[in-house]
Parts: structure tokens; sequence; C-alpha cells
């Protein structure tokens, strides 16, 4: 008796790595856009040249009209904007999010962060 | 005394010795740098170990050569498969490939060890055609199974008609996540040293294992399958377990070796694993009945030093590169043959010996009549 | 109900259900647009490549020798024999007959050597077969590297070294042992005459050895080893004579093979001849140590019916090629269900 | 109702194969701490007492057996090995039950082992537990020390004389805690004199301590040296059961092989056949390496015409001397026929002179089972003297005369009145007794001029043993052709046989006329 709970205990085990495994190891596409989108009827303009990086990984620069393409691993991650303004000013933002295992890809429209809309990540 | 000591010592380890003088040979002339040849040897050490060891335990309960680890191969090549489909990488997506194929290898090996408790005194010739024959049912489920009946979301990974996992598939996401895990470099030589610690852990495993009751049962079963029934051992069940725990191996073993090299010929890259990991053990010195870790060790690095360079060699002696391709080909048969042969002519000999000794002893017998 | 439980164990439930597989398979055949006539003729010229091949296994298994995997020995010594012939550059009927004429006394060479190696591991003689063969295809894939032949036909046009992978024998005896007398009925029907006439003299010689005194201690041999040896026969004889024999056949069958599919094929291209040739006779209802000439017929025309079948039917009705998967499944499954069934291994009872 | 010192108490034991009573109401008692002396032709029911003692399949397989079992107080009745061992009943075999890579304290503790714990049990099973080496060494030794012999619980099996492999199987059956009751089969025989006494010590030193034994043997000197009690089986019957000290060893032979039954006399009207004076097959020093038959040194002189018996108890030698002669196992000495030597170890050339060999392992040796029974009588006949072959393109091949074959089969499908289907029936689907016939005509087709029948009786029903014995008896008067039989059953040698040798542990103990008494047999038989 005892023994078939402890073996039932470690298949319970072994499935319970299998998710985490899955949700810490899964890996997900993550498109960067610099290009003017409409999102909900609103339309966002894209106006600057930016930097980005993902979870401290190298800064990658991304030009007016162009797409980026990163890859990410795992459920939590934090997204950083580097840009000149027309001021001329550094502005930095930080994002934090996290992702969910139904999601393979998804599209960060900077116009739409640089905005402030609630929709800058969106599934592809 | 010692002059019969040494002459019983290369007898012993013929194959070995004829391999070292086989490579010490062919390296000038393949003309390659000690420190490529270095490299190519840590690689190949980390892709084959556990693959290797992993025929370990069927030869210890005499079983002899177990050609069904590529039943293993196949179950850890499923694993990859949807790992890879579901985008799940690194580690973590190495770690969930065995766990997911573990169960699959299990089943796998029962029923091989079954078939094999069925055609006992020829297990060898048997696990190599079950070896085609799961081959055949492998196909059947990846080829066009996958995509139709089990579902596949990646469509990078299926053929253009829409069903089955194409010829190759990229393993990308986990090339090399053991093997540079804990990254270490002595010269310019790249060691990986994690993959060895995983292999250190199977030998202390295997080491462990010949201790418990278990392998003592193997033992007995390979040694005497009647002595072993009649003291009470169940002896189809060991069997069995014996090609389920090689068969799990193996699977693992496949893993590690597809994580090295980074890409999956989805329909090939099991088929060969039997033949060079036997082959390679042989060549390490171990027979059908007997087979230790240095064994394994010793002929990996045998083997593949005559991989790599046989093809150059060739190139030097004939100009033609193909004909050390061939050589090699020649080389993993020719020495499993030789194996059995020599094993089954040592059965015979020893019969003979043991006919002999009773001769002798009868024609003491009778002089000692004849006296009296 | 009774007649038919008789039958089913006479048959062998694999028998049965192979068989009536390829039934259904040719009544469906009209009905997806594969032609019937077509379709049989194919399944008799695959017969015919296959039948001789299929028949060196019986002296073998007849002297419990058990099933040879090792016919790539012989069939290195037909390739050897059918490249020296284009070498000689001989044509027609008479090129095949130079190509045995000289295929022949390598294959009893080898054939002997080979038997005296399987006498030395009575009951492990699969398993060494089968390693035999393999590593003798790769010693002959280096060999075609480095023999001299020098015919335009066979070495490679341009560079590169040695011999072709594939040697076509059109120029030389293609066909020519199918079309003596070969005849067609209808647009679709080829029936090879002279391969099969050819194959069944060969059957005929078969029978006709196993009628002789030797070929009595033969049977003798595989039946009951203590036996035989008790009334006088020497076992060890007896086995090398049916491995030489096994081999002979072997190297003229890959000839007639040939002739009739116009390729020889080199290097690593006898790798796999032993399987189907093994798969054919156990279908035929051989077990590891009996045959006869009626298994390797049966066997034969049923295992090549379902080769060329399958894909043709089977693509036809699910619109996908599993013919390379069938084959796979069917001759390996065969072949195990053979090896896992009979527990007793016969040789296994010689004292050496 | 047993009282408290009996251990065993074996009441109406009642067993038959098939009809064929091998035992009938065998009642003994074993005390603790005694050793009771089991004896008995082969044949007599020993081994089937023992085989009901524990359980064995066969027993159950073919019926049980009637009767009542009382073990350390309690009826028993074991269904198989393992129950009997757990009760506490201990068996060393004959032939050594031990792994030969393994060193004596594996072997002792085989499938016992002494083991620690680990967490991974609770996972993977008891299997998983691991060895304790060191403590199983001490238990070994204990074991060992019980017996009172030196032999360290390291040694490799592989590496034992003989003599301490067998210890090792004893210090196996007395470490299990529960043995109470020792069977030792047989144990002297494979051991040499010095082996053999350090043996009884430590069999005497045991029963000391409180084991009971039942100690099986053909040697009467040990019997005697360290029995309590004796038994006496014969026939299936229990003929005495008497404290040693009140017996004798030609007391004991006679109740082993019975008083003589008075011959039928009709033998001697049968006398007037023609031995002749010449001997015809000489054997000088003849060993021959046959497993469980070894002959070791034999030497004899047979008369042309002659029906010369070879008895002795199994396992002797006397079937080793035929299957040595003919080639079928390795043998060596001086063998001549006809003053010609004759090569040893090659059956063709033995069979040519005219020597013919009837085995007595007819399944293994006799006969082509699966092929008909023409085949089987026309196939040594053809292979060593061509007949029944037709000539073709002069002589080149060799062809099976078909026709004649089948013509040969039936004629000795009549005269030996096989009961078959036809010449065409399988010899596997025959009864045994017909098989045996189809073995003789096989013997008969190559018109021997020697003939070596061996146990030409075993495994076949009374009628037919008559007229097996019969036939060759009718077909040495006719051909006058020189008979050598090899036999367990004394009294069909005696029936048939001119003059019997009596074979014992390899060698001729003694050559007898088939007039002798039983007990004078016996006496060759057992080593008193």
């Amino acid at each position: 008796m005892r023994r078939w709970l402890i073996r039932l205990g470690i298949v319970v085990g072994f499935i319970v790595i299998c998710f985490l495994l899955y949700s810490f190891g899964k890996q997900y596409e993550i498109f960067v856009d610099n290009k003017t989108v409409t999102i909900s009827e609103t339309t966002y303009e894209a106006k600057y040249a930016a930097v980005y990086n993902i979870d401290d990984s190298e800064e990658t620069e991304i030009k007016l009209k162009k797409r980026k393409k990163s890859y990410v691993v795992g459920p939590n991650h934090v997204f950083v904007l580097k840009y000149v303004d027309e001021n001329g000013k550094d502005v930095e933002i930080k994002k934090e999010f996290n992702l969910s295992t139904d999601r393979e890809s998804l599209i960060v429209n900077i116009p739409v962060l640089i905005e402030g809309g609630s929709e800058w990540l969106i599934d592809k | 005394m010692n002059n019969k000591n040494i002459k019983k010592f290369f007898i012993n380890n013929a194959v070995p010795i004829m391999f070292i003088v086989l490579s010490i040979l062919a390296i000038p002339l393949a003309g390659l740098s000690g420190e490529y040849l270095i490299q190519e040897m840590m690689t190949r050490l980390a892709r084959y170990l556990f693959l290797v060891l992993s025929l370990l335990i069927p030869i210890i309960a005499g079983m002899g050569l177990n050609f069904g680890i590529v039943l293993g191969a196949m179950a850890g090549q499923i694993g990859l498969i949807f790992v890879t489909d579901w985008s799940v990488v690194g580690l973590s997506g190495m770690t969930l490939a065995i766990i997911i194929s573990m169960p699959i290898a299990i089943i796998l090996g029962w029923i091989a060890g079954v078939a094999l408790n069925h055609a006992k005194g020829r297990e060898m010739v048997t696990s190599y055609i079950l070896g085609f024959f799961i081959n055949g049912v492998y196909q059947l489920v990846v080829l066009y199974g996958m995509g139709r009946i089990i579902p596949i979301s990646s469509n990078t990974m299926l053929l253009p008609r829409g069903y089955g996992i194409r010829n190759a598939v990229d393993l990308e996401n986990i090339r090399g996540c053991l093997d540079k895990l804990i990254p270490l470099k002595i010269g310019n030589v790249n060691i990986p040293l994690a993959t060895f610690l995983l292999v250190g852990v199977l030998c202390v495993f295997i080491i462990w294992f010949r201790k418990t009751k278990l392998g003592q049962d193997m033992r007995a079963v390979g040694q005497d399958m009647e002595v072993a029934a009649n003291a009470g051992i169940p002896v189809e069940r060991t069997r069995v377990l014996s090609i389920v725990i090689s068969t799990v191996l193996a699977c693992i073993g496949q893993i590690i070796f597809l994580q090295n090299i980074g890409t999956m010929n989805t329909y090939n890259s099991h088929e060969q694993i039997g033949m060079f990991s036997i082959a390679a053990l042989l060549v390490g010195g171990a027979s059908v009945a007997k087979a230790s870790i240095p064994n394994a060790f010793i002929g990996i690095i045998l083997f593949h030093i005559m991989f790599v360079v046989s093809p150059r060699a060739g190139k030097t002696l004939v100009g033609d590169a193909q004909i050390g391709e061939y050589f090699r080909v020649f080389i993993s048969y020719g020495i499993i043959a030789l194996a059995l042969v020599l094993h089954a002519w040592r059965i015979y000999k020893e019969k003979e010996r043991a006919r002999m000794m009773f001769r002798e002893a009868n024609s003491s017998v009778s002089s000692e009549s004849e006296k009296g | 109900m009774e007649k038919i439980k008789i039958f089913i164990e006479k048959a062998g439930w694999p028998r049965i259900i192979i068989g009536l597989f390829l039934l259904a398979l040719f009544i469906t055949a009209p009905f997806v647009n594969v032609n019937v006539f077509t379709s049989i003729s194919d399944v008799l010229v695959r017969f015919g490549m296959w039948g001789i091949l299929v028949l060196a296994m019986v002296p073998m298994v007849q002297t419990g020798c058990g099933l040879n995997f090792g016919i790539p020995l012989g069939i290195i010594a037909g390739l050897l024999g059918a490249v020296t012939s284009i070498e000689m550059n001989v044509t027609g009927l008479s090129g095949l007959f130079v190509a045995m004429g000289i295929a022949i006394p390598i294959a009893v060479i080898l054939g002997w050597g080979y038997g005296l190696l399987l006498n030395r591991v009575k009951g492990g003689e699969m398993t060494i077969a089968l390693y035999v063969g393999f590593s003798s295809v790769a010693f002959m894939s280096m060999m075609w590297l480095l023999l001299p032949y020098k015919s335009q036909d066979m070495i490679w046009a341009y560079g590169g070294q040695g011999l072709r992978t594939t040697i076509s024998v059109e120029n030389y005896w293609f066909h020519s042992l199918n079309d003596i007398g070969a005849f067609n009925i209808g647009d679709h029907f080829y029936f090879p005459t002279g391969m099969i006439i050819f194959f069944a003299i060969m059957c005929l010689l078969i029978w006709a050895l196993f009628r002789t005194k030797t070929g009595t201690a033969m049977t003798a041999v595989g039946s009951n080893p203590e036996y035989a040896r008790a009334s006088g026969v020497n076992i060890n004889k007896m086995r090398t004579i049916s491995v030489i024999i096994s081999t002979v056949l072997g190297a003229v069958g890959i000839i007639v093979y040939e002739q009739s599919f116009g390729f020889i094929q080199l290097y690593l291209g006898p790798f796999w001849m032993g399987f189907p040739a093994v798969a054919g006779i156990l279908l035929g209802g051989a077990s590891v140590h009996k045959a006869t000439i009626l298994n390797v017929i049966i066997g034969t025309f049923l295992f090549q019916g379902i080769l060329t079948m399958t894909p043709s039917v089977i693509n036809n009705i699910i619109q996908t090629d599993m013919s390379e998967t069938i084959r796979i499944i069917v001759s390996n499954g065969l072949i195990l269900y053979a090896l896992t069934r009979t527990i007793k291994a016969k040789s296994a009872k010689v004292k050496a | 109702m047993a009282s408290d010192d009996i251990l065993l108490r074996m009441e109406g034991i009642k067993k038959d194969f098939f009809g064929n009573k091998v035992l009938t109401d065998v009642n003994l008692t074993l005390k603790k701490g005694h050793i009771l002396g089991l004896v008995g032709e082969n044949g007599a029911g020993k081994s089937t007492l023992m085989k009901i003692l524990f359980g064995l399949n066969v027993i159950h397989d073919t019926g049980g057996y009637e009767g009542k079992i009382y073990f350390d107080g309690k009826d028993v009745k074991f269904m198989s090995p393992f129950e009997a061992l757990d009760a506490g009943i201990g068996m060393v075999h004959q032939e050594f039950m031990l792994i030969p890579g393994f060193d004596a304290s594996e072997n002792i503790m085989l499938n016992r082992e002494l083991v620690n714990n680990n967490f991974l049990m609770e996972v993977f099973g008891d299997r998983m537990s691991t060895l304790d080496k060191k403590k199983m060494k001490e238990r070994a030794y204990k074991a060992i020390d019980r017996i009172g012999v030196s032999l360290s619980p390291s040694t490799l099996v592989s590496e034992m004389p003989v003599g301490h492999k067998q210890f090792t199987e004893i210090a196996r059956e007395i470490d299990r805690e529960s043995t109470k009751l020792l069977v030792l089969d047989e144990p002297t025989a494979v051991l040499t004199e010095t082996e053999a006494e350090v043996m009884l010590k430590a069999a005497k030193k045991l029963a000391a301590e409180g084991l009971a034994i039942i100690f099986i043997s053909h040697r009467l000197k040990e019997i005697m040296q360290i029995c309590d009690d004796i038994v006496v089986l014969r026939d299936g019957h229990l003929v005495k059961e008497a404290p040693v000290e009140e017996t004798n060893p030609d007391l004991i032979t006679e109740w082993m092989v019975g008083k003589d039954i008075k011959k039928s006399g009709s033998q001697e009207e049968e006398k007037d056949k023609n031995i002749k004076d010449n001997v015809v097959f000489t054997v000088d020093n003849l060993w021959v390496d046959m497993p469980g038959e070894h002959v070791k040194d034999v030497s004899f002189e047979v008369y042309e015409g002659e029906i010369f018996g070879i008895g002795g108890l199994a396992g002797q030698g006397k079937l080793g001397i035929a299957n040595g002669i003919m080639g079928l196992y390795p043998a060596g000495g001086i063998v001549s026929f006809e003053e010609e030597y004759m090569p040893l170890n090659d059956p063709l050339s033995v069979l040519k002179k005219g020597i013919t060999f009837v085995s007595e392992d007819r399944r293994d040796v006799g006969l082509l089972l699966e092929e008909p029974i023409d085949w089987n009588i026309a196939f040594t006949v053809m292979q060593t003297q061509e007949k029944y072959l037709k000539r073709l393109l002069g002589g080149f091949i060799k062809w099976r005369d078909d026709k004649a074959i089948r013509k040969l089969a039936q004629e000795y499908i009549d005269l030996l009145e096989i009961k078959c289907t036809g010449p065409h029936q399988l010899a596997k689907e025959l009864s045994g007794g017909n098989q045996q016939k189809v073995c003789l005509a096989k013997a008969f087709a190559t018109t021997p001029k020697l003939l070596f029948v061996s146990e030409p009786t075993r495994g076949i029903d009374v009628g037919a043993k008559k007229l097996v014995l019969d036939t060759l008896k009718k077909y040495n008067m006719q051909y006058g052709t020189t008979i050598i039989i090899a036999s367990s059953e004394l009294e069909e040698l005696r029936s048939i046989s001119d003059r019997i040798a009596i074979v014992a542990e390899g060698k001729i103990a003694g050559i007898l006329p088939p007039t002798a008494s039983r007990v004078e047999f016996g006496a060759l038989m057992i080593e008193a």
C-alpha cells in the first residue's frame, strides 16, 4: 500500500515536472514591428527608430517600417525599448509581460508601446 | 609462466590490439592533427557512450548483444519530434523528451523481451529482425500517422502533403544543450563536461545495479537458466526486465546522441545505431557473454579513430575517399561477425577441453590398472 | 468446420492472411483502375526473378543450417560473373551463360569456406550468416573500386574510380532469358516463358538432388543429426554440400534477376537481398528447419504478389504510397514469427 | 498421533504412471537426528518416492499419489518443490544445481541473498535491494563450518573440485534455517575416496546436530557405516525396514534383488544353438566419454553366434559401451572384430563391417521422427551399403528407389507386426513399442553380423516387450547373428543371454552365466 502510494506520487511528480518543463521550456516567437498599425480603430503611427532588448539579451536596433524577430523561452519576460524622442531626449520604456503556453508567436508593436496603448502585445 | 600470461593477454585482447595497430598505421596516412583527433574523440565519446553502455545489462543476463536498442532509439526520436513540435527548447526540452519517450521505450522493451523469451538461444538474430519490424511500425506511425491521427501543429515539420514528418528534423533548439551546459575548454579542445557527468552517473548506476538483488538474479539467469529457475528466480521476467532497462537507457542515449548532432534523420538516425554501438563495444574487447564499462570507453575511442581516419587514409592510399567509407562499413560488420564466430568457437573449444580432461583422467586410470 | 480447422493448421495463419489479402487486392484492382493483366504479368516477372534466390534457402534449411541470411555471399559470386561477362563483351544468351559459368566456380569456393565456418558454429548459424553476408558485401564494395575492369559501359564515364553503382545490361543480355518463347496476350499480358522454364528446371534439379542418396542423407541430417551420424553419415560434409549448393543458387539467381531487371547493382546493392528471399520461403510455409520446393513456389508467388500489388492498388485506394512500409512490416513480421514460433532449435542438439 | 521425535512418516504411499504401478503401499518413518539409508535397484521406486516427498510437477501431472505424508507432526501434501523447501526439506541432487561463475557464498545464498534496503525498492520493488556480500560470506562460512569442511566462501564454483561443489550444495540446503530433513541422492558417486570419507563424516555431524537425513546410495559399505536405519525397496514394494545393526551387506543385497525364481526350463531346450568356439569380438581397455554413462576401463570377449548381455545399474556405464564402439561418443581403447582392429570414433567404417546398433535413445538417435517409416527403416542400409538405390548415368547418380524402400518397409511391417497405417506414416505418430520395432527393422535391414541392442524394452508395454525379445532371439537362431544386449532389467537379460557381464562404476565387475542366482548378480552390481 505504502509502496503504491509512493509510486503514484512519483508518477504524479513526473507529470507535474512535465508541465513545468513544458511551460518553462516553451519557446515563443516574438516579432517586433516598427510600423504604422491600426488596432481597434485607433491608428498608431511609427515615428522613431528605436533600440530594444528582451530579457537582458543584446540590444537590437530597429528602424522605421521594419520588422525584427526574436525568440524567448519560458513564461516571464521583460521588454525594454529605448529611443530618442522629437525633443532629443532619451526615453526608456520597460514592460514586463508573461506568456501562457497556448500562444505561439506574438507581435510587439513599438508605436503602440510608445503611445502607451494597452494592446502593444498581440497574437500573430 | 610469465610468457604464458603474456600470450593469454594477447589472445584475450586480440581485437583491441589489432585496432591499435591499425590506428597507428592509419593516423600518419590520414595526416590529421592531434588536436583535431582529440576533439573528435571527445565529441564522439559524448555522443556514443550512453548508447554503448545501454548494451551491458542484457549481456549480464545472458541475452547477448541487444540489437534491439534501436527500439529505444525510435522511442527517443518520437519524444524529440513532440518537443520540437511544441517548441520546448534547451535542457527542459531535452528532459521533457526523455520523460515522454520513456513509457514508449518501456512498452517496446517489454514487447522485445517477451519475443526474445520465445526465441531462447537465438536472441541476437531475433532482436535484429525485431528492430526491422518495429522500424516498419515506427514508419507507419511517423510517416502516416503523425499529422493525421496524432496532431502535429508545426507545418515546418510536416511533409508538404500535410501529414508525415519530414526526412530531416532540425533540432536547433536543443542542439548541444547538454554538451555546452558546463563549458570547459582545455587548450583548443571543447569538453562536453555535463554529458560526461551524466555518463558517469550511468556508470555508477551500472556498478551499483550489479550489486542489487535484480542484478544478481540476472547474473544467475545469464549463467544457467535452469539452476536459476530451480532456485525460484523468475527467469522469464528477469530477462524481460533486462531488455526493458536496456531499451530505456538506449532511448536516453539516442536523445543525447541527437542533441549532439543537432539534426535528426527521422527515418535513418536510429537504423545504424545498434550496429555501430555493438561494433564499438566489441572493438573494446567485449564478447557476446562478457562486457564491461572500460570495454565501452576503449571501444568507442578505437572504433571512432578508425572511423575518422579511414576515409582520409583511403584517399592517401588509393586516391579515393570512398574506399575508406566502405572500409569502415566492412570493419563494423566484420568485427561483429568475428566476435560471434569467436564466441561460438570458444564454446566449442571449452567442450573439447572438458573432454580432454576426462580423457587424461581416464588414461591415468587405465595405466594404473595396467600396473596393477 | 473440422476440415477448415485442419486446413488452417496445415497452411498456417500468416499464409492464409496474406493469401486472402492478395486475393482482395486482385479483386479490388479493377475498381481502382489498375489493370489486372498488367498486374498478373508483373507478378509473374517478379516471381521468376526471385524464384531461384528463394530456392537457394532450401538446401541449407533442409540440413539444419537455418535460414541462409548469408545469401549475399552467393550474390557476390553472381555479380563477379556478371561484370566479368560484360568485360568480355559477350552478348545475348551466351553472355548470360558465360556469366553463370564464371560465377558458379567462385560460388563453390566461397560456399565451401562459408560451410567450413558454419560447421564450427553449430547452433549460431543464422546470426553469423547475417554478419558474414553483410561484411562480405562491404568487403566487395572495396573490391569494386579496386578491381581492374575496363569496359566503358561499367566504369564511371567521368573521372572517379572503379565500377559504377548500377550497370545496365541493356547492350549485353537484357531479357535474354525472359524472352525465350515469351508471348503477349493482348496489350497488357506478357509471359516471361524462358525465365519461368529456367526456374522450373532449377526446382527440378533441387527436387532431384533430394531424391538421391546424398540428398536423402542431407534431409536426415536436418531432421535428426544424431540419427544421421549413427547411420554413418558425415554431418559436416552434408552441411558443407548444402551450403555450397545454396551459394551457387544464390549466384545463378542473381544473374537471372539482373537479366530481367536490366541492371547490375553493385556496392551495397546486395545488402538486403537476403531478407525478401527469407521472408518468401517462410511465407510459403517453411519453418527454420524444414522447407520444400512447394514452399518456395507458393511463398515466392504470395510475397512477390503482395509487393507488386500493394503499391498499385493500395496507393490508388488511399492515395498514399505505403508499399515500402507494408513491405518492411510484412517481411520482417514473417521472419520474426518463424524465429519465435519454433522454440526447439534442431541444430543446437548436434553434439560437436 | 506422531510422537515427538518422529519427523517424517509416510503411510500407504501408492503411485502409478498410467496404470503402471511403481509404488505399492510404502510406509516409512524417520526420527529426528537419524540417518535413513534408502536402497533398491533402479526402478525400485526410490526416486519416485523422493519426487512425491518433494511435490514435483511430474507427480501431479500424472495424477498425483495415494497415501499420507506427515512431516513435523503435520499432514502435508506439497504441490511444488518450493513448498517442500519452505516446510524444511532440503535435497542435494545428483547433478549439481550451481551457478559456475558464482562463488560458494553466492551459490549457498542463491535467491535467498542477504540484502540492505534502499529507497528505490519502494519504487521498483524488492529486487532493487543491494546485496550484503560481507554478511553473506559470514553466513556461508557458518554453514560450511557446520558441515565441518574447509572451503572458502569466496571460491568460484567453476574452480572447485567436485567434492567442494557437493559440499556447497549441502551447505545451501542446511543454511536454510527451516531445514529439518536433508535428502542426499547418491552423494558420493562422483567423489574420490577421501572426499567421500569427508562427506560421510559431514553427514554424521549434521545428524548429531539433530538433522534427519535420507541417504540414497548403491555403496552398501557407506550405508553400513553411517546409517541408523535402512529401508529396502523392490519393484515398488517396501521389502524391509530395519535398524542397520541387524543387517549385513549380503542380507541387504538379497532383499534388494529378491529370492531366485525357478527358471521356466524352456530356456534349456533352446540351448542347442550354434555358438561357435571362436572369439569374434574383443574389447580391451575401452573408455567412453558419454555423459551420465561414463565407461572407464572395460575389456571383454564375445563368441560368434552368442547373445552377450550387459547389465548393471543406471549410470554405471553399461550403455556407454555400445555407444562408444559405434562412434557416437568419443572413445578410446582397442576393439577388434573378426580379428581386425576397428577404428573408433568413426561410425561409417564400423557400420560397413556389418555391426549395427539399436540405440536406447529412440527419439533422439534411433528415429527420424518427422520422416515416414520406410525412410527410417531403409536409411542406414542405403547410406552404408548403397542398397535401394538405382544407378543412373552409369552410376554417377545414385537415385533413391522409393518403390523398393516401400516394399522393404512393408516386409518388416508384416514381419514385426508394426501397427501403422502404412510405410508412409510418420515415425512420431507411432506408439513406443512400434517405434522400437521400427528401430529393430532398421537394424535387421542391414543384415548385421554383430548387433548391439541397448534397452530394447524401455518404455514399451508388456506385450511388445515379449515380441521384441522373441524377435531378437529368433534372429539370433536363424542367422547366427552375434548380439550384444545392454539392459537395466536383469530378468530380461537372463531370459535371453548366454552370458551376462555386469558393469559397475565404468568397469566390468564380473561375467556370470544366466543361471547364476540373483544374489550373485546383485553382489556384482552393488559395491558391498
